[in-house]
């Protein structure tokens, strides 16, 4: 395989770590814990989107080589994984009364049952969305690039939704109370902001971001009651080595972490003998190191939306 | 107040005597004990529950009180949050079974003996290893390293087939006592047994079950050893600064302690603990598996923990039983046909309603430490007021310690 | 609290507990200390902090001297605490030394300083959960045997007599600040105050050279604030050297001498209280300099 | 006579009221509004009040009045809860006995953000900028509890403070000490508050600076905001202010106007010490 490939099947990686670290990062800042559940709210996703997908999947005309059903399928997986993270926010972070560490530990707990109603629900087998595996694309073989429409389709998406969150921050009076909130809650409740609300649409907005995440994870892979949680601590190495509670951060170290990942391929191809099998453990490796020597990450610890 | 580890606090379950004496809560674990015992023990003269899995069930207790011994000594004396045990229990499961078993790609047939060394000896090389760069971390970045750690951990014990197997896993592991004198023969020696309690479901002991039986006696040494050590070494002043560093480390440092080193020696303890509950386990499945790295494993642990109370050594031993209550009871239920789930799920959900359930209501647990932690003999002799104004016996337990 | 007893007279029964109570334990290391007044016991020379931008500790230089309570003042944010983090080596300095019993700190990690005999304490008490408060006093003691994982099991008759002594060293203290009935109670269930003092009771089982105290009287009530000033002077007596960061200057010019006073990073002044007092530098420090 | 209400109808009474009447109100209070008692009312009252964190009490018995368009300087040591008025009076903190009255109404124990929305204003002592988002966003955070256009308020600050409009679009983090302190002031009074809680403005500020943030507090109450300022620089802050509390262990020590203060031994004897 051709290095330009790597990076593209990385731009493909990354388009998912980047959705999902988004979420983790906000909700660390905003909540002031590491949200362990995080993973399992991309698996929500993923499973919301793969039931609609089963209504709606023969809908409307073709886009990118999906269907319009599966978009209308992200849509629902976006809104029931938010929906079910402030169903929890709500009824049990809100009521604890533990410190950070304590709340870590319970959403380990809320991650595990989130599960295990999947796994009740739909086994624990591999599923797949069903939609037809398209061709690389033509125009891309000659370079050494093999890559779908759908490919394209995650990056695109991943692109958007980026881009829709970014217009939310910076222009957008909601967007800016995150930020302010993010950055000073005392501050933003002397200044009238009402916190608790910010602190709800925060969640939304990152577990809305985790579902897109596991709904293109489940498009790239496939999709199972596990995928989520295999994938968090990817997803924790990304927020810490761009920064906890920086959402750019977050952005720039999905992307690294995506790509790192996915070049991992490149050091046998050199000679170093170390394959494919070991690309999480070189993210977690990273992670660890970061912690060690820039525990803000490289984004440098400045507040949410630096 | 009888939640604080105030003067009244000296009495545990075992020596208190009358079970009027104890808080309601004790009274509740005493109950819940009990009454899992006794379900077992209907099982067992009814037929329901065969004598070797009762004892194979026996052991398997026995395994996660060990491990839940090594958790506490991390994070319920000293806050240290460790998501790496599963990491440390397939260590020393491999680090036996590496020598011992049939189709080691290294060794194998080496005796039982020198894999627990071997266990134990490559779990404190790695806790060094791990505790080296993340014990100097905030408590939930620890966290997260030490998880991450474990699973390249995993990786490595999965990819790397010229040593370790890969996902084929190390077959032909032998008992403990293989090579022991009498020991290693003693299944094969005992008589087969049938004894007929409930007419028609007789319980038929036959050499699997005194197999079994070894093997409970196997862990009942270990937890036993391990007890009296981690007893002798808590109630010190080991334990008193570990205590102070879970609460405040700065404050420790002020103190004049070198709180590194404390750290590590509590991180590498708790993980040798660990290492040794998978030496037995190695011994008792005689197979294991990279599965046996599973972070499953690590919660399972956790939630014996932080269910029983975190620094509670009495607490660690109601958690594992909790906790196989959950692994096993979730297997019974499965077997009734109108509630019929999949046991994985109902398993996690059960550990995931578990941990909600008591961080949300009982975050200090169930059963939190209640002891000084002074050096109890010196509390007998010292010239100072006693534990408190109930004046309660304490001498019972400190007899033995010096 | 019953523990407003002799708050009026203290010095008399200080002066009859302490001397027979001490002869055999902890108060003997103080029986030879030198009380001469020339010898330095905490050097500070040339301290710089800076945080981001924010010069926090400016060229900070003073000297602590044997046998004496020193008090350190200044208004707010002058960096008083910033130095006795970066004294106690919980902050690294940018420039500067420290100098404990004359060897070099500067770069000792904070345990290291309290093994050269150096003790602080802090602002907010810590209250350690799960302890009861002579379990809480019993960490003071430097070097226990028992501290050492192996001795645990191989010298457990010596880590039994330690335990045995330091105990009851713990219980006297406790008499003597007249909070003995206290002993067995968790640490958790004690007023702010009442932490304070065992705060100071446990540093001196580790046997100080010099104590360093952050507002040993903020939030304490007037009544436990008096007992407090009457055990340090009686420790004081005893020959412990105080460094005292304190904002009720009642309670500071009462009991210390010399005055250090730091503003904007630097010492301002150094005296005795009366000086202090009337130097106009510093009341333009306190009240704003008026032009 | 309860709460909010009449508060906000009187506020709309007060003098100035060209920017008073921005914006009408549901509950009709604009006509309840009489001249008479806003005259009889100070705008603000501390009665009796006793507070502090946790168990720790700060504040003991404590009062003190702000008359309109007056500002009002809280000196005195270290320790002694000029910081704990301000947040008692702003709601951070609930008063455990005694009365806060916003133009005679108790507006004791209401949550800040509603009394932002009554006409309140703080300025903390520390970290009262946003310092990741721009000076523009800063002043946009300042009047989220407002619901009319923000841009003629934020053009008027701009004009008072040219300085913020030459960096409208740098971020926080990026000004000095005396400008963030600027910043936060008008922060505080895109709200156009009857009453600022300014806590230490001079804090950490040079010398010059601390004089020009000083300057700076003049004009806010010369645009007829009244202030009750917490200053750790006692003479600084009483020489711009009218009346001045001396404050000691929770309780007012001498109260009298500021020049009056400045002349009373016992207030430096407080001070350093007896």
């Amino acid at each position: 395989m051709s290095v330009l490939e790597y990076l593209a099947n990385g731009l493909v990686f990354s388009s998912i770590i980047v959705l999902a670290s988004i979420g983790l990062s906000l909700v660390y800042s905003i909540a002031d814990f590491a949200n362990f559940a995080h993973g399992d709210t991309m698996t929500v996703g993923a499973y919301s989107a793969l039931v609609t997908f089963g209504f709606v999947g023969g809908l409307g005309a073709r886009f990118l080589g999906l269907p319009l059903g599966f978009f209308v399928a992200l849509a629902v997986g976006v809104a029931v994984a938010a929906l079910v993270a402030v169903i929890t926010q709500r009824f049990l972070y809100d009521a604890m009364d533990v410190d950070s560490i304590g709340m870590l530990i319970t959403s380990i707990g809320v991650a595990f049952v989130y599960r295990a109603l999947i796994q009740f629900q739909f086994g624990s087998d591999f599923v797949e969305f069903g939609i037809q595996v398209l061709r690389p694309i033509e125009f891309l073989i000659p370079f050494g690039v093999r890559m779908t429409l759908h490919d394209v389709a995650i990056i695109v998406s991943a692109a958007i939704l980026v881009a829709g969150l970014h217009t939310l921050l910076q222009y957008t009076d909601l967007g800016r109370k995150m930020r302010a909130t993010a950055d000073n809650p005392s501050l933003a409740r002397v200044s009238g902001i009402r916190v608790d609300r910010i602190t709800l649409w925060t969640w939304v907005i990152g577990a809305g971001l985790a579902g897109a995440g596991g709904v293109f994870l489940g498009l790239y892979n496939q999709i199972s009651p596990r995928m989520g949680f295999n994938i968090l601590l990817v997803v924790f190495a990304a927020v810490i080595l761009g920064g906890i509670g920086s959402v750019y951060g977050a952005m720039l170290g999905g992307f690294l972490i995506g790509m790192i990942n996915q070049l991992t391929p490149i050091l046998t191809d050199v000679g170093i003998p170390i394959g494919i099998e070991y690309a999480n453990a070189i993210a977690f490796v990273i992670m660890v190191a970061v912690l060690l020597v820039r525990p803000n990450g490289i984004a440098g610890g400045q507040g949410a939306g630096t | 107040m009888s939640e604080s580890p105030g003067p009244d606090a000296d009495a545990d379950a075992a020596s208190a005597g009358r079970f009027g004496d104890l808080t309601p809560t004790e009274q509740g674990v005493l109950v819940f004990v009990a009454g899992l015992l006794a379900l077992l023990a209907l099982g067992l003269v009814t037929g329901g529950l065969g004598p070797t899995y009762f004892m194979y069930l026996i052991g398997l207790v026995g395994m996660y009180v060990l491990l839940s011994f090594g958790l506490n000594a991390q994070w319920g004396y000293t806050g240290l949050i460790n998501f790496s045990v599963a990491a440390f229990f397939g260590l020393g499961a491999y680090g036996t079974a590496i020598l011992t078993a049939d189709n080691s790609p290294i060794a194998g047939g080496i005796s039982p003996v020198l894999g627990l060394f071997v266990g134990l000896l490559l779990a404190a090389v790695l806790a060094v290893i791990i505790g080296i760069p993340t014990l100097r971390l905030r408590a939930d970045y620890l966290a997260i390293a030490s998880l991450g750690l474990a699973e390249v951990v995993r990786l490595i014990v999965l990819n790397e087939r010229e040593y370790t197997n890969g996902s084929a896993g190390l077959r032909g592991i032998p008992g403990f006592f293989e090579g022991w004198p009498v020991l290693s023969t003693f299944p094969q020696a005992m008589p087969g047994l049938r004894i007929e309690i409930v007419p028609g479901s007789p319980i038929v002991l036959q050499q699997p079950f005194y197999q079994a039986l070894l093997n409970v006696g196997l862990v009942f040494v270990f937890v036993a050893i391990t007890f009296l050590l981690l007893r002798r070494v808590h109630r010190s002043p080991w334990g008193r600064v570990l205590r102070t560093i879970r609460g405040d480390e700065d404050l420790a440092e002020a103190l004049g302690k070198n709180t590194y080193a404390f750290k590590m020696q509590s991180f590498v303890l708790g993980s040798v603990i660990m290492a040794l509950a998978g030496v037995f386990y190695a011994h008792l499945n005689l197979f294991v598996s990279p599965g046996d790295f599973e972070p499953i494993n690590t919660f399972y642990v956790w939630i014996a923990v932080i269910l029983g109370g975190s620094g509670s050594n009495r607490g660690a031993m109601f958690g594992g039983f909790v906790v196989i209550a959950i692994r096993e009871g979730t297997r019974f239920l499965n077997g009734i046909e109108f509630i019929a789930f999949d046991i994985g799920p109902l398993r996690l959900l059960a550990v995931g309603v578990l941990i909600i359930l008591v961080m949300r209501f009982r975050p200090e647990g169930v059963l939190p430490p209640q002891r000084e932690l002074i050096w109890p003999s010196a509390l007998d002799d010292a010239d100072v007021p006693g534990p408190g104004e109930t004046q309660r016996p304490h001498a019972t337990d400190g007899g033995e310690q010096s | 609290m019953s523990d407003t007893e002799s708050a009026g007279d203290p010095d008399p029964a200080a002066d009859g507990a302490a001397p027979d109570a001490d002869a055999e334990s902890t108060g003997s290391v103080y029986e030879g200390a030198n009380l001469d007044k020339e010898d330095v016991v905490l050097e500070v020379d040339g301290l710089v902090k800076t945080f981001g931008g924010l010069v926090a500790t400016d060229d900070a230089s003073f000297q602590v001297e044997r046998g004496t309570v020193t008090g350190l003042i200044g208004p707010n944010g002058a960096g008083k605490s910033t130095l006795f983090n970066l004294i106690s080596g919980f902050y690294e300095e940018d420039a500067g030394t420290v100098t404990v019993n004359g060897a070099d700190v500067t770069d000792a990690t904070p345990h290291r300083i309290a093994e050269h005999g150096l003790i602080r304490t802090f602002q907010t008490p810590r209250k350690l959960e799960g302890m009861t408060v002579r379990e809480a006093m019993l960490v003071g003691p430097q070097s226990q045997t028992g501290e050492s994982f192996l001795s645990l099991l191989t010298a457990g008759d010596t880590v039994r007599e330690e335990e045995r002594a330091n105990l009851e060293d713990a219980q006297r203290i406790l008499e003597e600040f007249e909070i003995g009935h206290l002993a067995t109670q968790a640490a958790t269930d004690l007023s702010g105050g009442q932490m304070k003092l065992v705060e100071l009771a446990r540093a001196m089982l580790a046997e100080p050279e010099v104590l360093l105290l952050d507002e040993p009287v903020a939030g304490v009530n007037p009544t436990l604030a008096n007992k407090l000033r009457d055990q340090i002077a009686r420790l004081n007596e005893q020959g412990v050297t105080f460094l005292i960061i304190e904002h009720d200057m009642e309670f500071i010019m009462n009991l210390a001498d010399p005055i250090v006073v730091l503003d904007r990073g630097s010492v301002l002044v150094e005296g005795t209280p009366d000086a202090v007092r009337a130097d106009d530098r510093v009341i333009d420090a306190y009240l704003g300099g008026g032009e | 006579m309860s709460d909010a209400g009449r508060g906000r109808g009187a506020r709309l009474g007060r003098a100035g009221g060209a920017r008073g009447d921005r914006r009408a109100l549901p509950d009709g209070g604009v006509a309840e509004a009489s001249p008479a008692e806003t005259a009889a009312d100070p705008v603000l009252s501390v009665e009796g009040v006793d507070s502090g964190y946790g168990d720790v009490q700060v504040l003991d018995d404590l009062s003190l009045t702000l008359e309109q368009e007056e500002i009002a300087c809280l000196v005195g040591p270290n320790g002694a809860g000029k910081s704990t008025v301000l947040k008692t009076v702003f709601g951070l903190l609930t008063p455990w006995e005694g009365h806060v009255r916003y133009r005679g109404d108790d507006i004791g124990g209401m949550a800040p953000e509603d009394i932002v929305r009554i006409g309140i204003g703080y300025v903390p002592q520390t970290d009262n900028v946003f310092a990741s988002l721009t000076i523009e966003e800063n002043l946009r955070m300042g009047g989220v509890a407002r619901d009319d256009d923000l841009e003629p308020v934020i053009e008027q600050l701009y004009d008072r403070f040219p300085i913020l409009e030459e960096k409208r679009a740098a971020k926080a983090r990026t000004l000095s000490g005396g400008q963030r302190q600027v910043l936060a002031f008008a922060r505080a009074l895109v709200m156009e508050p009857d009453v600022l809680l300014i806590d230490e403005p001079s804090a950490g500020l040079a010398p010059n600076t601390a004089d020009e943030v000083f300057a700076d507090v003049q004009a806010v109450n010369d645009l007829g905001t009244a202030i009750l300022m917490v200053e750790q620089n006692a003479r600084k802050g009483l020489a711009i202010s009218d009346t001045g509390y001396v404050l000691d262990q929770g309780s007012v020590a001498y109260a009298d106007d500021a020049d009056g203060l400045l002349d009373n031994p016992e207030v430096s004897r407080l001070y350093l010490g007896g």
